[in-house]
């Protein structure tokens, strides 16, 4: 049953990482990614980590997105449409694509661990969310505040590589 | 099951990886990292899951707080070039060459 | 596991700068146009404080945060050396904004945000605080590239540089991923502590996931294969900003990388030095080569900056202590140098940030002659000519691969070195030997980047010529 | 050991005093172009006549260095300022401080632009090339080396002929890329002679003993060979030489040849024959045959050149064969012959090119085939050439046969053949120098520019005198100076022969002891 | 003594130094200078000369020239028996030539300079001379052919005279580059170049018959085949002739082509170990007489005939030295120095006459214009055709019969033919040009010809007489003959077993009737007529031209030597090797190729960022792929 659904669940993340890579249509594009998103939100949930599939949904299906298609909108449409799919040389690149998914699925298979401890630890009381809690502010409290500054500086970015000229 | 969910995470970032590199559109590229960062998020997650360690969770966490913020600068990137050359066709940006 | 001000202690010189950066985010609301200049200051006095901090706590040795992140002398000296390049690229943007008309405090704010990245990544042995420093330092530095955003270059610049980090970084979070999966931990001394008991299997793993990490900290020190953004941006970014990259993220990437090989990676170094070892080689030969070919000087630089990384990659492969010392002492003599150089190339830069053409040094070394001489000074020095810093520092990354009996890898790294010489030396025959240009080309009069010049061209000449001490403070630094 | 006789840091004095003359020179205003040179060129006479106390406080019955100096300098490494002279490079010195006022009163007239950045190259050139010759600190040693190429560099690119870039670019990476190899081996000295002692140490007076097994020395020596070749220039690798000499100004061409090629073969005598006996024994057979062909082949192909400078170039390939061939025939004699040939052409040699300058400056050209029967309008520098040219031919009763005598007798007590074989370069070396001052001086004036070219003035006899001085006091009188070198020699000799075996018990201890690198969590 | 003999070596350097550097002011009275610095030298050489003759060898070190480990070489003078001969010669003729060319250079412009370069000679022959060690005689050796050199080319602006001074430094060389060999083996088997330390050892250290001797004798014979001009190298000597005629005379003839047979004579303690290089000495001495006899028979060039006739002669010393009776050849370089610098002193007071010119074939009697130079030049030929009581015949006879003494039998024939053929081509020349009648109307008239001035044609008269009477030291007195019993003090003749006595008589018969014979034929040609020259020539067409030609040695030699050497060194050596293979080859390829790989590393950057993630991710497989699937575990 769980293997069913993994599969069904990889097959819509991978199918729709896939309609990224192929349409043509960036619109079209973008709701793929959404679809693979899911799907990742999925395969989190089967993970035993609802909390980051929660995130999954929230941030990536949504926030980035969302982003993503509130800037196509103010582009003009014809213009971001009618550009080429493919680079003129697409085999190179897709063969090293290739190359690079058989040595990531190798390693993968050759990929062993301990995995005597499969799904224990993630929650406390059953709450995922808890957990992370825990361990997000007792343990990884700085990065946690370096990742304030980070969005800060992407703000600071965003504002000041738009914003119209001074002049 | 590790193998099979490693294995979906390294198809998620050969795909993505194979976005960047063929697709002229720098939205789609974007989409591609986007998908790209996912699949190592995945493995991360699925480590967690089987190491039995929330971590990585965490880890997941901040992951996804830069690629967030990668994005929305990387949405700036997208309107300057939209500007300058009403375009948003990387390779229309190849001025700075050998 | 409380965190006390003891943890807030320990990152001071990031506090310093945070507020700072913090204040001029908030002044810069309120100041009238002309009075743009006080950002700046601000920013200078930021870094100037924070430097002071870390010289007063120079010999501290704690960690914080659960040990996610330590002061010890080699994040101090790393501090030094971007707190200088800081305070170096601060005093050249005074006139270069003001001349492109984008004094905007945003500019000094990114700067500063950036320096805390830099000084988080130099002082961390947790490979994921690694990761979010990284990521935030390339943030910023993609924001400062593209900040001439009416600038063709400029953006193309920023958007090489922001699809390349960014697919490098998902590597770097792959291996990171990979090393947790391993050991349950990314902090590098239980990465060290599980290598060291590990089987053959784990072993080889892990040499896969230092590959992977790798991609990552080889992006931002511009390693063969992944350096392919540095000459454009280096070209296209601000020239200030320019200078600042070259030397800053560097430092911080290059002592990360040295935590990471000399703490993390110690019990499968047999493997890494390999990898290393032609990496190094690629690097060096990848950078001189091409550089030879350039007409502009800033890209130029860039590519020099791919050699020089390729140098003091010669010092991470010896895996001695000689050479992660002399790692340090190089950075802190390229800063000088490099900085010099740059600050030449914004000297006789036009409106726009153009006109770096080497071609236009054309019997500059007569117009000026001091800020000629100082040219030639860096050009000696980055050919690793002595009496000069440069020199120095060459000279004990080669001698540290060579106490780790890497013949082949030094002698390959003096060839370069000299065939380095030819365009750095080529830029002189343009200054000194190729006779006036006929146009006038008016030059950036800038009071501060003169003094910039001349300054580093001075401490370039006093660091070849009494290097003891510095190279005592570099080889001191590291003991991790 | 160490003396010093004077209790005062005389060479440091010598040394480091045309650097503040560079820098007091660098002080004065562009315009002032004449006080620009009476300045350098009395800081240049001062620093000859501080140099003269080191000749007659000398003591030539030790192969101690002399007037020492040592100061620590990167403690961390264990370098050190650490400066002295012996018997051979006693001249060295000397010849520099001899030489260097001379090129620069040479270059009063023909100098005309960028004087004052000129004044400063040769300044600094001078600072350069004394502090090679009196480093007994290899690291010292290598900086002086590589800085002393600066100067130089400029000194062709800037005010030298029409391909000068091309010229200096070669003159500087061809001399490069071989000092770098040298410091390589420098390093790995540095590393091995710790190995081997226990001590760290870049005394170069220390690394003379350095125990080195016979595996090791192969590539020490060979790395030192190669840059040290470059520079001397042996055959095959002086084909920079050429470019550079035909393109530099004549001052520079004069301190090139007159000193900067004494680096190389002094080189040969501090490091490559102390520091690997074994080598030098194995290896003299293959530098003797390189010499010997250098000697022909610098003849032969001097003797077709249309440009007197070029010959004269070529020559030096030829005269630093013998030098070459000295050393390595491993007699006293020999090598004692070969310091001397390093002198003689330093005076016969510089002196050559200078007068060349004299005419070049007149007539702006080198062209052997523009000139013809100067003899009949300018007779005193008809005379003066006339002079050196015997000298660089080594007609006995100058300084050239001396050394050259020595040379060849060195060579002959080693293996007959090879004295016997050079003794036939005498031939040729005549017949290039004669052929050309034939053409030169001799028929008549078939080109009427020439017409007009005047005799040596005062400051032209003025800085060719004092070398035509020494042509004839070390040609009669060398008791002078092969008295000052003798016990250093011997010593070096010593040196030469010594075995090297390393026990095996000492070198089982040392691969134990490995390097460790600490890498603690 | 000590500093007379110095001084006798310093005179005619001060002389060479004030006329060298002050030439300009002391231009008028450059000759007096010189004839008196070299009349002060042969006055203070009488000196040691008495002393010698008293039985007192002088030997004197002044200082010590070069110290070196191996061998130390003293500066020191020695007058022996050897020596002292030489030094009389050498000061006495010297000074005769100096006082004769003050007439023969009057109004020339490099009156000074010619002055300076003659003292300049004078002191190098002396030191050759009177050096008590082997290198110091190099350094004269050398020094009297950079003399040579420079007044050979005296008149520069001729290219003939710069090429023959070029020509004859560079032969010499030759001969040098073997001597020099021979110093160093004596430096190897003795450790000295000192004669008082290597003759008395010589047979000690080498050994009777011994390679090293004979290697020794041969390496220092070719610097005598060099400096006194035998097969091969005589080639530069004929050439030499365009220096000024007393220079021929001085240098070319009296003193310093001799400087070999000295030589040989001088080392005779070793020569006579070696029987090898006796007989090599003595053959190569015989051909050259021959040899160059032939060729002097055919030229119509007073001064080359009388260059022919003194390699001839040359020849005749070494076979004298070469025997092993080197007092004979001592003997004949002795009275060859009297009659051959008075030949070339009436040929230039010929030529001085004649505006320059040199040709027989314009000449003839003109005995009535000049008649002293005629009767001078008459008596000199006598003495070198070997008609007795003139000084030629003692030293001539001498030679040859010690030939036949020693076991020489064919180089006594090879001798004797030569002798004939020197009476002939001296009384060729003789009856060609002050006998018979004027060839050409008026010439002597346009020119002015008239008798040499006095200061000219005193020294030929103190010559000539020597001529006459110099070898009649030569003359057996009381079982003696004195020069012999004076040179032989350290110059002993080899000890042969006399195989045979031939009567001393018929010698001298035989040697007279050759010389007669000589004589006549040339009378009979050239006054009787009864044949002419052209007749003969045309008989023997081939050989004519053959000797006309010199045996074409020059053209062999520019052909087959110096032009392919040329073309070698240009375009193989310098164009093809330096500057092609070593140069832009292998210096310029090393950068062409970083050069190269730059240019190719650089498309690379194609400026397309998709191309930047192929590097990267390129170098993440192929990196990752050698772990995983080559290294794997």
């Amino acid at each position: 049953m769980e293997g069913i659904m993994f599969y069904i669940i990889s097959a819509i993340t991978v199918g729709g990482a896939l309609g990224v890579l192929l349409s043509k249509d960036p619109y079209r594009a973008a709701m793929w990614m959404i679809f693979s998103f899911f799907g990742i939100a999925g395969l989190f949930v089967m993970l035993h980590a609802q909390f980051n599939a929660m995130l999954q949904i929230i941030v990536y299906a949504g926030a980035i997105a969302v982003m993503i298609m509130l800037v196509m909108m103010i582009m003009d449409r014809r213009t971001i449409e009618s550009l080429k799919r493919f680079n003129s040389q697409f085999y190179w690149p897709a063969l090293i694509g290739l190359a690079l998914f058989a040595d990531l699925a190798f390693l993968a298979y050759k990929f062993k661990i301990d995995t005597s401890n499969a799904g224990k630890n993630l929650a406390i009381n059953g709450s995922n969310t808890q957990m992370i809690g825990e361990v997000l502010f007792k343990h990884y409290l700085l990065p946690f505040e370096v990742t304030a500054i980070i969005l800060l500086v992407a703000l600071i970015g965003a504002v000041v590589l738009t914003k119209k000229d001074i002049s | 099951m590790l193998t099979e969910y490693l294995v979906v995470s390294a198809l998620l970032i050969a795909i993505g990886a194979t976005g960047v590199m063929i697709r002229r559109n720098f939205m789609i590229v974007l989409m591609s990292l986007e998908i790209m960062i996912n699949g190592a998020g995945l493995f991360l997650i699925t480590m967690s899951y089987y190491l039995g360690n929330v971590s990585g969770q965490v880890m997941f966490i901040f992951v996804a707080a830069v690629a967030a913020s990668e994005t929305a600068v990387g949405l700036a990137i997208a309107v300057m070039m939209y500007k300058r050359k009403k375009s948003v066709d990387v390779n229309d940006f190849s001025i700075l060459r050998k | 596991m409380l965190y006390s001000t003891h943890d807030l202690v320990a990152i001071i010189p990031e506090l310093i700068l945070t507020g700072f950066a913090f204040a001029i985010l908030l002044i810069d609301l309120w100041l009238p146009k002309r009075a743009k200049t006080v950002n700046g200051l601000l920013a200078l006095f930021g870094v100037v404080f924070s430097f002071a901090s870390v010289l007063t706590m120079y010999n501290t040795n704690m960690s914080a945060f659960n040990n996610m992140i330590v002061m010890d002398r080699a994040s101090n000296f790393a501090s030094i050396v971007m707190l200088l390049t800081a305070f170096v690229a601060i005093v050249m943007s005074f006139d270069f904004l003001k001349r492109e008309d984008y004094n905007l405090g945003e500019y000094y704010e990114v700067l500063l945000f950036s320096i805390v990245a830099m000084q988080i990544l130099a002082s961390t042995y947790s490979l994921i605080v690694m990761f979010i420093a990284v990521e935030t330092l390339s943030i910023g530095m993609y924001i400062l590239t593209g900040f001439l955003r009416n600038k063709d270059e400029s953006v193309e610049g920023a958007m090489k540089y922001f699809i390349l980090g960014s697919f490098a970084s998902t590597f770097l979070v792959l291996g990171i991923g990979m090393f947790y999966g391993l050991f349950g931990s990314t902090d590098l001394n239980v990465i060290r502590m599980g290598l060291t008991h590990a089987s053959a299997f784990y072993k080889w793993i892990a040499i896969l996931a230092f590959l992977f990490v790798f991609v990552g900290f080889g992006f931002k020190i511009a390693a063969f294969p992944f350096h392919s953004w540095t000459p454009d941006v280096y070209a296209s970014a601000p020239t200030p900003m320019s200078a600042f990259m070259s030397v800053a993220p560097k430092a911080a990437a290059f002592l990360a990388l040295l935590r990471f090989v000399a703490v993390g990676m110690g019990p499968i170094e047999a493997n890494w030095t390999k990898i290393l070892w032609v990496i190094a080689v690629a690097t060096m030969t990848f950078g001189n080569t091409v550089a030879l070919w350039q007409k502009d000087l800033k890209r130029l630089l860039g590519y020099s900056s791919i050699a020089h990384a390729g140098y003091m990659l010669v010092g991470i492969t010896a895996a001695n202590e000689l050479g992660y010392g002399a790692v340090m002492f190089y950075l802190f003599a390229y800063l000088f140098m490099n900085l010099g150089a740059f600050a030449v190339a914004e000297f006789i830069s036009q409106k726009e940030d153009r006109g770096t053409e080497i071609e236009n040094l054309r019997g500059f070394g007569y117009k000026y002659p001091l800020i000629g001489a100082a040219m030639l000074v860096f050009m000696f020095c980055l050919a690793g000519v002595p009496p000069t810093a440069g020199f120095v520092g060459k000279y004990y990354l080669f001698s540290a691969a060579v106490k780790s009996h890497l013949y082949w890898l030094a002698v390959i790294g003096v060839i370069n070195s000299a065939i380095s010489a030819y365009f750095y030396l080529n830029i002189v025959v343009v200054m000194y030997m190729r006779g006036e240009q006929e146009k006038e080309v008016n030059v950036f009069n800038s009071v501060p980047v003169k003094a910039v010049i001349l300054l580093t061209a001075i401490c370039v000449l006093y660091i070849g010529i009494f290097p003891s001490s510095f190279l005592s403070a570099a080889l001191n630094s590291i003991a991790f | 050991m160490d003396m010093n006789q004077l209790h005062f840091p005389i060479l440091s004095l010598i040394t480091f005093l045309p650097l503040v003359g560079a820098f007091i020179v660098a002080l004065i205003n562009e315009e002032h172009e004449n006080l620009i040179k009476y300045v350098t060129f009395a800081f240049l006479v001062l620093d000859f006549i501080i140099s003269l106390p080191l000749f007659f406080y000398f003591d030539p019955t030790t192969y101690h260095m002399q007037f020492v100096e040592r100061v620590p300098w990167i403690k961390s490494l264990g370098f050190q300022y650490y400066v002295g002279v012996d018997g051979i490079s006693l001249f060295l010195v000397l010849l520099t401080t001899f030489l260097t006022p001379l090129a620069q009163l040479s270059t009063w007239k023909a100098i005309d632009k960028k004087v004052k950045l000129f004044n400063i190259t040769i300044l600094l050139m001078q600072t350069g090339m004394l502090g090679v010759f009196i480093s007994l600190d290899m690291f010292l040693f290598y900086v002086f080396w590589e800085v002393q190429l600066i100067p130089m560099y400029l000194m062709i690119g800037i005010w030298g002929g029409p391909n000068r870039v091309f010229a200096t670019m070669k003159f500087f990476l061809y001399t490069f890329a071989g000092s770098v190899l040298m410091m390589v081996a420098i390093m790995a000295l540095y590393f091995l002679h710790h190995k081997f002692t226990g001590v760290y140490t870049s005394d170069m007076v220390k690394l003379m003993q350095s125990p080195l097994p016979y595996h090791l020395q192969l590539w020490l020596f060979l790395a030192f060979f190669i840059a040290f070749a470059i520079k001397v220039p042996m055959w095959p690798f002086h084909t920079w030489l050429p470019w550079a000499h035909v393109e530099a100004p004549t001052a520079g061409s004069v301190l090139l040849a007159g000193i900067l090629l004494k680096m190389g073969t002094y080189g040969f005598l501090r490091f490559n024959l102390p520091m690997f006996p074994d080598m030098t024994h194995a290896f003299a057979i293959l530098i003797i045959i390189l010499a010997v062909i250098g000697i022909f082949y610098g003849a032969f192909v001097a003797m077709v050149q249309p440009d007197i400078k070029k010959l004269v170039a070529y020559s030096s390939v030829s005269h630093l064969g013998y030098s070459m061939l000295g050393m390595f025939a491993l007699t006293q004699v020999g090598v004692e012959g070969s310091i001397m040939q390093m002198i003689n052409h330093g005076i016969s040699t510089g002196a050559l090119f200078l007068l060349v300058g004299i005419v070049y400056e007149r007539r702006h050209t080198r062209l052997i085939s523009e000139y013809g029967g100067l003899a009949s309008l300018t007779p005193a520098y008809a005379a003066f050439f006339m002079i050196f040219t015997l000298s660089s031919i080594a007609v006995p009763g100058t300084n050239g046969f001396v050394g050259e005598f020595m040379v060849l007798l060195g060579a002959f007590l080693y293996k007959h053949i090879w004295g016997i074989l050079v003794a036939f370069g005498g031939i040729f070396s005549a017949t290039y120098m004669l052929t050309m001052y034939k053409r030169v001086f001799f028929n008549k004036v078939t080109n009427p520019k020439n017409l007009g070219l005047s005799d040596m003035n005062i400051r032209e006899w003025l800085y060719l005198v004092p070398l035509l001085v020494f042509v004839f006091w070390i040609g009669i009188y060398p008791s002078t100076f092969l008295s000052k070198m003798r016990v250093s020699v011997e010593h070096l000799l010593k040196q030469v022969n010594r075995t090297t075996v390393v026990s095996p018990a000492k070198s089982e201890q040392v691969s134990m002891v490995k390097t460790v690198v600490v890498k603690k969590g | 003594m000590k500093v007379i003999l110095l001084f006798v070596i310093l005179t005619p350097l001060i002389g060479f130094l004030i006329n060298g550097i002050f030439g300009r002011w002391t231009k008028p009275i450059a000759g007096v200078i010189a004839a008196t610095a070299l009349g002060i030298s042969f006055l203070l050489g009488l000196f040691p000369i008495f002393s010698v003759l008293h039985g007192h060898i002088v030997e004197y070190t002044y200082f010590t020239w070069m110290p070196f480990k191996e061998v130390v070489v003293p500066f020191g003078l020695r007058v022996d028996y050897v020596s002292a001969v030489m030094l009389f010669v050498v000061t006495f003729v010297s000074w005769m030539i100096h006082i004769y060319s003050n007439g023969y250079m009057a109004g020339d412009k490099g009156y000074a300079r010619y002055f300076a370069y003659l003292n300049l000679f004078v002191t190098a022959m002396l030191i050759l001379v009177l050096g008590n060690n082997y290198l110091l005689m190099f350094v004269g050796w050398e020094g009297v052919g950079l003399a040579s050199y420079l007044l050979i080319g005296f008149w520069y602006e001729k290219s003939t005279a710069s090429d023959a001074g070029e020509k004859a430094f560079v032969v010499n060389r030759i001969g040098d580059a073997g001597f020099i060999i021979g110093i160093l083996y004596l430096v190897y088997y003795f450790g000295s170049v000192t004669y008082s330390n290597v003759f008395p050892r010589a047979e000690h250290v080498l050994g009777y018959g011994s390679t090293a001797a004979t290697i020794i004798g041969i390496a220092l014979f070719v610097g005598a085949v060099g400096k006194s001009a035998q097969f091969p190298l005589y080639i530069w000597l004929t050439d030499a002739m365009e220096g000024p005629t007393p220079v021929s005379s001085l240098i070319h003839a009296a003193t310093m082509v001799t400087a070999g047979v000295y030589m040989v004579a001088r080392s005779n303690a070793i020569y006579s170990l070696s029987p090898i290089a006796q007989e090599i000495v003595a053959t190569i001495g015989a051909f050259t007489a021959f040899y160059a006899a032939t060729m002097a028979l055919t030229h119509k060039d007073i001064k080359r005939i009388l260059a022919y006739s003194t390699l001839s002669q040359l020849g005749y010393m070494f076979i004298g030295v070469g025997i092993g009776a080197y007092w004979t050849g001592l003997f004949h370089l002795m009275t060859h120095a009297f009659f051959k610098g008075l030949l070339f002193l009436a040929a230039g007071a010929v030529m001085h006459s004649m505006r320059g010119l040199l040709s027989i074939d314009l000449m003839g009697g003109l005995k009535k214009y000049m008649p002293q130079t005629a009767a001078v030049m008459v008596i000199a030929s006598l003495a070198i055709s070997g008609i007795p009581p003139f000084a030629g015949f003692f030293s001539k006879d001498a030679i040859l019969a010690s030939a036949l003494e020693m076991g020489h039998p064919i180089i006594w024939i090879v001798g004797e033919i030569t002798a004939f053929l020197t009476a002939f081509y001296m009384f060729r020349m003789v009856f060609n040009v002050f006998y018979g009648e004027e060839k050409v109307e008026g010439l002597y008239h346009d020119l002015h010809t008239h008798e040499a001035p006095a200061v000219m044609t005193i020294p030929m008269w103190v010559l000539a007489i020597l001529s006459i009477i110099g070898g009649w030291v030569g003359i057996k007195v009381g079982g003696h003959i004195p020069f012999e019993w004076f040179v032989t003090h350290s110059a002993p003749t080899t000890e042969v077993a006399h195989e045979a006595h031939y009567s001393e008589v018929l010698l001298m018969g035989i040697s007279v009737t050759m010389g007669v014979g000589g004589i006549l034929a040339a009378w009979l040609i050239y006054i009787k007529k009864i044949i002419t020259a052209e007749k003969i020539a045309n008989m023997f067409k081939p050989i004519y031209t053959l000797l006309a030609n010199t045996y074409y040695v020059d053209e062999f030699v520019y052909c087959c030597i110096v032009k392919p050497f040329w073309w070698v060194s240009t375009n193989f050596l310098w164009k093809f090797v330096d500057v092609v293979l070593i140069d832009k080859g292998m210096v310029d390829g090393t950068g062409w190729i970083a050069g190269r790989v730059g240019k190719g590393l650089r498309l690379l950057q194609t400026g397309f960022v998709n191309n930047y993630a192929y590097w990267i991710s390129l170098g993440i497989i192929l990196l990752s792929s050698w772990y995983l699937f080559v290294k794997i575990i």
